[in-house]
């Protein structure tokens, strides 16, 4: 049995699915961060896989591109969270914050 | 007067006008309405050298200007009178001086009223002159605009409603128009590879299929259908006039309307003459039913100004079936009662207003005997009203009698429904004049007074002038009739269509009995 | 062989952690298990001979990243068991139904073997010189110069992001200029003409 | 170790960013630098209007080069320098321009704090958007939507005093992070199906090979599709779309709706037209599903919006379904016509923002209610806004008329035979929705306007808006530019059709 | 100057009252009362001294060329259709204008008199020329176009003379009546136009002559039957003549010209002018006959009960319409025209004196409350005798002259029913207007009840024109007589009245003698031959049948005037309870509700057919059309307030709803892909 890019490309639409569907799921804003994070993940494993598929060394460069804005994201996503709790303590959930809506 | 751009300022100095007024400040309402009442005047004299220089022998276009607007859709800015559009420009002309001087009791926000008149005057002449269709189709979407803001802004208690109506109605039947001349633009482009949207050209041009000639003549009929109002589409009409300020329903029951009815007469017609013939029979079915149905539904009315309004209705019913007639019968009393439906009801309008002006309500039921405390207003009235439904030695008669008589020669049974309207125009009018003028005045309706002298100038010209056309209509029809058998004559080329002949009724040889 | 193993214990690591960050029911659980599946897929890098991502995925990602969420958690005080309990009709059914369907789409488009380009011959992944590192640097810095100097840019955004939000705003919390009786106003509130007045006669 | 040999940069094509980034790197120092100092502020408009004029002189010296030696690709053939990336560059900065001149008396006005790295966020942001408008590699689009996004996601949470602002910029971040993951996954099927992530390379492979199994790719490109649809504000991906334009300041309103949809549809044209024109027959009916829904679900949403700014955002989804119609024609012309529109949409939208900016409530509230009257009480601002908005709805002479022109000819004139249905159908839908949104514009119009006589009990007018309205001057400019464009294209367009007609030339 | 250069000068006579009425409108307040009646009395008087040159004229031609068209200009030039605004003078419209200007000169003077004290007396005289003028211009029009701009002037001056009185309700009610049944009447001849149009080509006269005989069947009895529609109309045949009656609202000068003398023979006219058609159909004829019988009989019996003084005439003008209408039926158009003639004067004269009395008892109508008023009014009483003697048909008078003829056509053509019938309605015609001489000038004094009465102050007395009183002074059938309202007694008139009276009477008496039942006598029916050449003329077998059917006539003329004598010779007993009423019965109830036909044409329109109208102004055009436009409107709302639900403001679910299109992409890329 050989081990070929079909299992890492399908472990990572699965990764990726749990990821989306996690978001889609969790009312903390944390977490559904958090499921982005492996959403990205997911993508990174598919980037990998693929460069090593199209023997193509950029399909790795390109993971780094992932990463910085995976952080660049998480900061600012992090810091509008901290501010969000600034204004209003305690249950500030994904639901919670629904003033603008219709 | 050669070289002397005299369409575009036709077009152009109303405009000028408005945005002068916009200068005047706002405190000084006698400046802005000086200068409203120049710049329309201008313009009719500009409309009566026209009308002066305008030459009887020829069905081409005239004093045709021609300058490229836009290259990347091959627009140009194209002007010209024919026989259809010289007598909307000349009625229009005359009713916007008119509308303004009816309107000098209206003493809030006069400098924005002048504003939006002016603009008004200016589009709805770029939509009768323009010969480019983009071009046309701009003014026509740019005229709801001041219409809109005259009726929201100057109307009566449910003008916000009237004004959305009017807007959103007939902005839906002229959004079909846009695509069906762009459609047919691009298919001309296609097939003879110029981008053109030269009324002239696209006319000349025979190489629509006839199955799309259908779908562009229901596009182009959307919007005039909507606008002339015929049978079904026509419910934004009573709205809209009851709420209109009295120069607006003037405008609109004059002006406005004709709007659709000569889009048919100029555009459908000679861009679609086969999907024209084919759907004439829809076309004079529906305008019979408006005929009938208006009458019907205006003798009914509880307010003066929507049995008008109905009445319009039925008039342009009328027209449509005179056009749709295509006959050179039919169309000559469809552009006749272009020029006259305007000057009756306008004049019917006018009064209704000042009526209005005096007793602040516009429900038949609140009025009575208004003839014995107002004798001179009544007779205006009287006068408009038997030029209106049709009464012969006025312009109205004229009109309808050719229309008829084009569609019975073609479409015999069709007239005969028609005719029977004129019985019913007798009796929504009269009931109408009867429940308002008639009787002995009580309370408010003794204290009327009789007409200004302002008054008297604002009405007399419109009767007297449907007077002269009715007793000689020679001028207009001279002036009318060589376009018609242009258009005619385009008819027999491209369609196997036939005019029917003058007296092929029942002689004895030949069959002997009436088709 | 040893490969197919590694591979299959990684892949059930991440899928179970990966399931454990969306179940736990308090963050920081979440954040440990993103880590599992953080490490679990840097292992899988490796099998797939890209080791410089294998370890910066370790080191900015687990490194860096989760520890900031960490971070976050514990300055906002929300570790603690929150409730699980889905508020929003059919939210999750339709959440699992939608996302098992694009997966299955996905799957089925991909067919049995996903990659169906040619192999790139300029910049294969043994090709050139140097080791895997160098042959990363050599693309980033050939090939992505530009996207890579952009990223410079969006770093200065996130700090300057990260410096203006979090900054103390010198107001009390719960106090708003504008929020006084804003959730009144929200709700029955005098609105303009409705359509359906001007529609309606 | 082999020495790594740098591409020669190509100074011209990055001069833009690089001014635009410099001006931003520049107030950062500033602030830095001199933390209590109050001219700060005014040195960072200072510094960021100077460093967008650099930025348009160096745009303007492209245009000349690609007009003398056409298009061409720079830094490793990452970037595309041509007419469509010097136009809508234009776009992005002359919106980058007028959102900081609403924005300069705004901020204080609402009290909102940090105002030097506002402008130098807006200013990060426009350097997304010009990176985006020579994008020639997935990867660039990926980075220059983040550079693009990631300051707007701060942008709109910015008033952090208003909790609706932050709530925008949270559902903003959040749909943002998710919908850029799936523009990431597709990027990697694309990548994995084509071998390469470059806009012209996909293109060649595609030219070049026929794939016998395109599962991939074609996944890839819709989720593509999906990716960039979210910017664009495409129905369903538009959902965020009228929170967050309401809770945001309203510059930044203004300025998402006008500059970020052009750099949105910068990308999403590109990616189409440039890497899978070959493959039109597939994304053409999706491009015409998404219109159809956008028209639609857009204008008649708008219909029943009581508060201002949200129904202007449901009426820039509509506008949005207007431009992917020029691009679903699919033709030059199309093309054209979409970037005719994405300017003279620009114009139209920071107008009627600005009007909303200026006669804001204090609690930060628009409702339409509020506009009651309010032609009496600012004749000139309801003109204004009255105009505005009939240019919204495509009332000539105006330029929003003008613009709907362009994209109703794309579709009238149909390439190929077997999808004129699909045209014409989309004409269809587009005219009918033209008239709904005439309604929602009209609405306001007719609350301004229609209705001052049953205005009011002193109460009302304390809420009311108009009561304390101070008309700054750079805002006034905004309005007057905006107003004079929006006019003078209706009037005369020939100036920008040309420009658009030589942008698509020279592609 | 020749003749003819003289007959090409006809036009002055229309332009002559035109000219009054401008200067009247324009000019009347200030000309004050009695002179703008004098100006238009005098206008129409030249207009008759014209009138009568231009007959002199005619007659200076060989009478076989007695015929001159003046076209004074191209009205309407349509396409191939040429109508010029032309005048026509031949025997026919000479005859017309003769009897228009003439009798209408007289019926302005008396009005002169009788609208004394009237707040629009001015203008009523206007309203009086204009009506000549378009009277002058129907019969004097040398195409159907020019008679159909005339036809409606008239039509409009009945409408605004019968509402002159518009502050009572009744009065504009009644206008507004005889204009829409005349419409109906248009609806005919506008369609007739058309269809002549179609077949001949033009609508001049002369080239109706030419060519009318040369079409199909069906179509000349089309046109025929259309145009008889128009005469229906407008000369309130069955079942158009309901306008007329109600008519008499208007003033009594008014009911004598336009109702009884000028107007409403206009149809008759018509018949005459356009009689090639008819000839050529045949069908035609004898529809026009059985409908101008059946008018005859029904009007004559509806004239028996009547209570009210003109209403009696009113009925009795429909019935002997329907005369003339029987005599164009039988082609005998020289005998409906001298009926018109000889009509013209009796009812003229009639109706002028019914105005004297009604003048005379303080705008009183009831016969009921009326008797023994010859002593009082005796000008107005010998007037009256004369003419109803006439009426009734007693030689010498012309009406005998006039009927007789008619009767005997019809038994000369061999169509004995319609004979039958005629006899009957000239005995009915006997008997009624004995029956209203009697109740009004003999008999016991009615009036006198209230004489006795406490007077009733009157102060407004001197000014009882001015105030119009809201209720209408006809009285219908069934209506209790009012309690007599006379605080003094009945006066003679003054001489402006007397005088027009007088005139007519004595015409009424005379004229017979312009067409005697002899050879070389018959001098109307020759001077009229050239314009009905070629029209079959039927003439007694006999001298002996004639005589006979001569003596026939006179019998019956005298059986009714002897029944309504031996009823009312001596009045009423009491007032309330008329005699005949119980002789016949439910009968009466018949005749006085005229046949119940107004009852059911109005319960008619206000039930059913206005609820229909109301239906459809209501509920069709603002629920269904309407409602279908707001609907779409509605349905547009409510998409959107469904769609805004949709818009929950939970950022799960907009994800869920980009999952959603991913889905769908996807879907579609598997269903593009083929899997």
């Amino acid at each position: 049995m050989k081990l070929t890019d079909t299992y890492f490309l399908t472990f990572g639409a699965l990764l990726f699915t749990i990821g989306a569907v996690g978001l889609l799921v969790r009312r903390n804003v944390l977490v559904m961060f958090m499921c982005v994070e492996l959403m990205l993940n997911a993508v990174n494993v598919t980037f990998v896989t693929f460069a090593k598929s199209l023997d193509d060394i950029r399909g790795q460069a390109i993971v780094f591109f992932v990463l910085v804005v995976a952080a660049a994201e998480v900061a600012v996503g992090l810091a509008i969270i901290v501010a969000i709790f600034r204004r209003r303590r305690g249950g500030a959930t994904a639901d919670d914050i629904d003033l603008l809506r219709g | 007067m050669s070289g002397f751009p005299i369409l575009t300022a036709i077009i152009v100095t109303p405009i000028i006008g408005s945005l002068i007024t916009l200068c005047v400040p706002a405190r000084r309402p006698d400046v802005a309405r000086a200068v409203g009442f120049v710049a329309t005047a201008a313009t009719l004299g500009f409309a009566a050298w026209l009308l002066w220089d305008f030459k009887t022998a020829t069905d081409t276009f005239q004093f045709v200007e021609e300058t490229r607007w836009f290259d990347a859709l091959g627009v140009g800015y194209i002007v010209g009178v024919d026989g259809f559009s010289i007598f909307m420009v000349a009625v229009t002309a005359l009713l916007f001086p008119i509308g303004l001087l009816a309107s000098t009791t209206l003493d809030h926000r006069v400098k924005a009223y002048t504003f939006w008149f002016l603009l008004l005057e200016g589009a709805i002449m770029g939509i009768f002159l323009s010969l480019d269709l983009i071009c046309f189709f701009v003014f026509w979407e740019a005229m709801l605009v001041p219409m809109y803001f005259l009726i929201a802004g100057w109307g009566s208690s449910r003008r916000v409603y009237a004004a959305m109506k009017f807007f959103i109605y007939t902005a839906a039947g002229s959004a079909f128009l846009l695509a069906s001349i762009l459609v047919l633009g691009f298919l001309h482009q296609s097939a003879t590879g110029v981008l053109t949207f030269d009324y002239r050209v696209l006319a000349s041009w025979n190489g629509l299929a006839s199955s799309t000639e259908k779908w562009l003549f229901l596009g182009f009929m959307a919007a005039f259908a909507i606008k002339a109002p015929l049978f079904p589409f026509h419910t934004w009409l009573p709205d809209v006039h009851t709420e209109a300020p009295t120069a607006g329903s003037v405008v609109l029951a004059g002006v406005i309307l004709k709007m659709g009815a000569y889009g048919f007469l100029r555009f459908s017609f000679e861009l679609f003459p086969q999907a024209s013939v084919y759907f004439s029979p829809l076309l004079l079915t529906l305008a019979v039913i408006g005929i009938i149905y208006g009458s019907i539904v205006a003798a009914m009315q509880k307010d003066a100004k929507r049995v008008i309004a109905f009445s319009s209705l039925a008039h342009m019913g009328f027209i449509l079936l005179g056009i749709f007639s295509i006959t050179i019968f039919g169309l000559d009393g469809a552009a006749v009662t272009m020029l006259s439906h305007p000057l009756t009801t306008g004049a019917l309008f006018l009064v209704i207003g000042m009526l209005y002006e005096r007793r602040h309500t516009r429900q038949i039921s609140d009025f009575g005997g208004i003839w014995k405390s107002a004798p001179v207003l009544t007779s205006f009235f009287l006068v408009a009203l038997f030029a209106g439904i049709g009464l012969p030695g006025f312009s109205g008669f004229i009109g309808e009698f050719l229309a008829l008589l084009g569609t019975f020669l073609a479409h015999r049974w069709w007239a005969v429904v028609a005719t029977a309207g004129v019985i019913l125009a007798a009796v929504y009018m009269l009931w109408m004049f009867q429940r308002v003028f008639t009787g002995v005045p009580d309370g408010e309706n003794a204290k009327v007074h009789d007409v200004s002298l302002r008054e008297i100038v604002v009405v007399v010209p419109l009767l007297a002038l449907s007077l002269f056309i009715g007793l000689y209509p020679k001028p207009v029809i001279d002036r009318v009739e060589p376009t018609v058998k242009r258009v005619i004559s385009n008819f027999e080329r491209k369609t196997n269509y036939e005019q029917p002949k003058f007296d092929r009724i029942g002689p004895r040889h030949g069959g002997g009995a009436t088709r | 062989m040893v490969e197919f193993v590694i591979f299959f214990l990684m892949a059930a690591v991440a899928l179970g952690a990966g399931l454990g960050v969306v179940l736990a029911r308090n963050p920081v659980h979440s954040a440990l298990l993103l880590v599992t599946v953080l490490i679990a897929i840097a292992v899988m890098f490796l099998l797939q001979d890209a080791q410089l991502v294998a370890a910066v995925q370790v080191i900015v990602y687990a490194g860096a990243i989760v520890v900031l969420f960490l971070f976050v958690i514990m300055l906002l005080g929300v570790d603690q068991i929150e409730s699980m309990r889905e508020t929003v009709r059919f939210q999750r059914p339709a959440a699992l139904a939608l996302g098992v369907i694009a997966l299955a789409e996905v799957l089925f488009l991909a067919g049995h073997h996903w990659a169906t380009g040619a192999k790139s011959a300029s910049s294969g992944l043994h090709a050139g010189a140097g080791g895997n590192i160098e042959r990363v640097a050599r693309s980033l810095f050939t090939d992505y110069l530009w996207p890579f100097e952009v990223t410079s840019v969006l770093l200065v955004v996130a700090v300057i992001g990260g410096v203006v939000l979090a900054r103390r705003s010198g107001l009390p919390p719960d106090v708003d200029l504008s929020e006084g009786g804003e959730e009144d106003v929200a709700r029955g509130e005098d609105t303009g003409p409705t359509a359906d007045e001007v529609t309606t006669p | 170790m082999t020495k790594i040999v740098t591409p020669g940069i190509d100074w011209l094509a990055v001069a833009p960013v690089l001014a635009l980034v410099a001006a931003g790197l520049l107030i950062i120092m500033l602030r830095a630098l001199f933390r209590r100092a109050t001219w700060v502020y005014d040195a960072a408009i200072g510094s960021a209007v100077l460093g967008i004029a650099i930025s348009a002189v160096f745009l303007w010296r492209q245009w000349d080069s690609i007009r003398a030696d056409g298009p061409y690709l720079a830094l490793s053939k990452m970037m595309a320098i041509d007419g469509f990336a010097v136009f809508l560059g234009v776009v992005v900065l002359s919106a980058t321009l007028l959102t900081l001149m609403l924005s300069s008396e705004y901020l204080g006005r609402q009290g909102i704090r940090s105002r030097p790295e506002y402008v130098a966020l807006l200013l990060f942001s426009a350097t997304g958007m010009l990176v985006m408008t020579t994008a020639n590699d997935l990867i660039v689009v990926f980075v220059a939507l983040e550079t693009l996004s990631i300051p707007l996601y701060v942008l709109a949470a910015y008033d952090r005093n208003r909790m609706r602002s932050l709530e925008a910029g949270m559902k903003y971040f959040v749909l943002g992070a998710f919908s850029s993951a799936v523009l990431l996954y597709g990027i990697a099927l694309v990548y994995g199906a084509t071998g390469t992530t470059s806009l012209s390379g996909i293109a060649d492979f595609l030219t070049r090979v026929t794939l016998l199994e395109n599962g991939t790719l074609i996944a890839g490109l819709m989720l593509l599709l999906v990716g960039l649809g979210f910017k664009i504000a495409a129905v369903p991906f538009h959902m965020w779309t009228p929170d967050v334009y309401e809770g945001a300041p309203t510059p930044i309103t203004a300025f998402m709706a006008s500059a970020t949809k052009a750099a949105g549809f910068a990308a999403i044209l590109r990616v189409l037209l440039t890497a899978f024109a070959s493959y039109s027959t597939d994304w053409r009916p999706v491009i015409w599903a998404l219109a159809i829904l956008t028209l639609l679900v857009g204008s008649v949403v708008a219909l029943v919006q009581t508060d201002v700014k949200r129904m202007l955002a449901y009426s820039s989804i509509s506008h949005a379904g207007y431009i992917l119609i020029g691009l679903e024609a699919g033709t030059r012309q199309g093309l054209r016509a979409a970037l005719f529109y994405l300017l003279v949409y620009a114009f139209m939208v920071i107008g009627s923002f600005a009007v909303v900016a200026v006669v804001g409530r204090r609690d930060h509230r628009h409702l339409i209610s509020d506009y009651r009257g309010f032609a009496t009480r600012q004749p000139l601002l309801a003109a204004l806004l009255a105009f505005f908005l009939l240019a919204q709805a495509g009332i000539p002479p105006t330029g929003g008329f003008m613009a709907k022109l362009g994209v109703f000819s794309a579709v009238a004139n149909p390439v190929s035979g077997d999808q004129k249905g699909l045209s014409y159908s989309l004409l269809i839908v587009g005219v009918i929705a033209s008239v709904i949104s005439a309604f929602f514009y009209l609405r306001v119009v007719v609350t301004m306007y229609g209705s001052e006589a049953d205005v009011p009990d002193g109460e009302e007018v304390a809420r009311g808006t108009g009561s304390r309205i101070s008309l700054d001057v750079p805002t006034g400019l905004v309005l007057v530019v905006c107003a004079v464009l929006t006019l003078w294209v209706g009037i005369l367009p020939t100036l920008l059709l040309d420009f658009a007609r030589d942008a698509t030339l020279i592609f | 100057m020749s003749a003819r250069d003289l007959l090409d000068t006809v036009w002055i006579i229309p332009a002559l009252p035109l000219l009054g009425v401008v200067v009247l409108l324009f000019l009347g307040k200030r000309i004050g009362e009695p002179k703008a009646g004098w100006i238009a009395t005098t206008l129409l008087g030249l207009a008759f001294a014209w009138s009568v040159v231009m007959f002199a004229a005619l007659l200076s031609l060989p009478d076989n060329a007695r015929t001159n068209t003046v076209n004074l200009f191209t009205w309407l030039p349509a396409g191939a259709l040429k109508v010029s605004f032309g005048f026509l003078t031949d025997p026919l419209s000479i005859t017309w204008i003769l009897l228009v200007t003439g009798v209408g000169s007289l019926i302005h003077l008396y009005a002169i008199g009788y609208m004394h004290g009237d707040p629009r007396f001015s203008r009523f005289f206007a309203y009086l020329n204009l009506f000549a003028a378009s009277m002058l211009i129907l019969v004097l029009g040398s195409s159907f176009l020019v008679t159909f701009l005339g036809w409606e002037g008239v039509g409009l001056c009945s409408y605004l003379l019968i509402s002159h009185w518009f502050e009572r309700e009744r009065a504009a009610i009644a206008g507004k009546k005889a204009f829409v049944a005349n419409r109906v009447g248009d609806f005919g001849f506008m369609l007739a136009m058309f269809f002549i149009i179609g077949s001949v080509g033009s609508l001049d006269y002369a080239a109706m002559n030419l060519k009318a005989g040369g079409l199909a069947h069906t179509t000349v009895t089309a046109i025929a039957l259309l145009l008889f529609l128009g005469c229906v109309g407008k000369s309130a045949q069955i079942p158009l003549h309901v306008w007329l009656p109600d008519a008499m609202e208007g003033p009594t000068p008014v009911s004598a010209l336009i109702h009884a003398a000028t107007m409403v023979t206009a149809g008759v006219y018509l018949l005459c002018r356009a009689h090639p058609f008819f000839e050529a159909s045949g069908d035609a004829l004898t529809v026009v006959a059985w409908v101008g019988a059946a008018t005859a009989l029904l009007a004559g019996s509806v004239a028996l009960v009547q209570p009210d003084i003109k209403r009696v005439l009113a009925y009795s003008t429909v019935s002997q319409l329907g005369y003339m209408f029987l005599a164009c039926g039988l082609g005998a158009y020289q005998a409906a025209v001298f009926m018109v003639i000889a009509h013209a004067c009796y009812k003229g004269t009639l109706f002028l004196g019914a105005g004297s009395v009604i003048h005379g008892n303080k705008d009183n109508q009831d016969l009921r409350t009326m008797g023994g008023l010859r002593k009082f009014m005796p000008f107005t009483a010998f007037a009256f005798i004369l003419a109803w003697l006439a009426i009734s048909g007693i030689p010498p008078l012309s009406g005998f002259f006039a009927k007789d003829e008619i009767i005997s056509d019809a038994f000369y053509t061999s169509d004995y029913a319609l004979w039958i019938v005629a006899v009957a309605a000239a005995a009915l015609t006997a008997f009624y207007m004995t029956r209203e001489t009697l109740l009004t000038f003999f008999g016991n004094e009615r009036f006198r009840a209230a004489l006795g009465a406490d007077p009733v102050p009157d102060h407004h007395a001197e000014e009882h024109h001015h105030e119009i009183s809201p209720i209408s002074p006809t009285v219908d059938y069934g209506r209790p007589a009012p309690e007599p309202a006379l605080t003094e007694e009945p006066h003679e008139m003054p001489w402006t009245m007397v005088l027009p009276s007088l005139v007519l009477a004595m015409l009424a008496v005379a004229i017979g003698f312009v067409n005697l039942p002899f050879t070389n006598l018959e001098f109307l029916t020759e001077w009229l031959d050239p314009v009905f050449r070629g029209v079959t003329e039927h003439g007694p077998d006999s001298f002996v049948q004639g005589a006979s059917l001569d003596v026939v006539s006179v019998t019956i003329a005298l059986i009714g005037i002897g029944f309504a004598w031996t009823i009312y010779r001596r009045g009423l007993a009491d007032r309330r309870v008329d005699p005949l009423d119980q002789r016949l019965g439910p009968i009466a109830r018949l005749f006085g509700h005229a046949y119940y036909l107004d009852d059911g044409v109005s319960r008619a329109v206000s039930g059913p057919i206005r609820s229909a109208a109301e239906w459809l102004s209501s509920t069709f055009d603002l629920k269904i059309i309407d409602g279908a436009v707001n609907g779409i409107a509605r349905l547009f709302r409510t998409a959107a307030l469904s769609l805004r639900k949709v818009q929950t403001g939970l950022v799960r679910q907009y994800a869920l709803g980009i999952v959603l299109g991913v889905a769908l992409l996807l879907l579609y890329a598997l269903a593009r892909v083929g899997i």
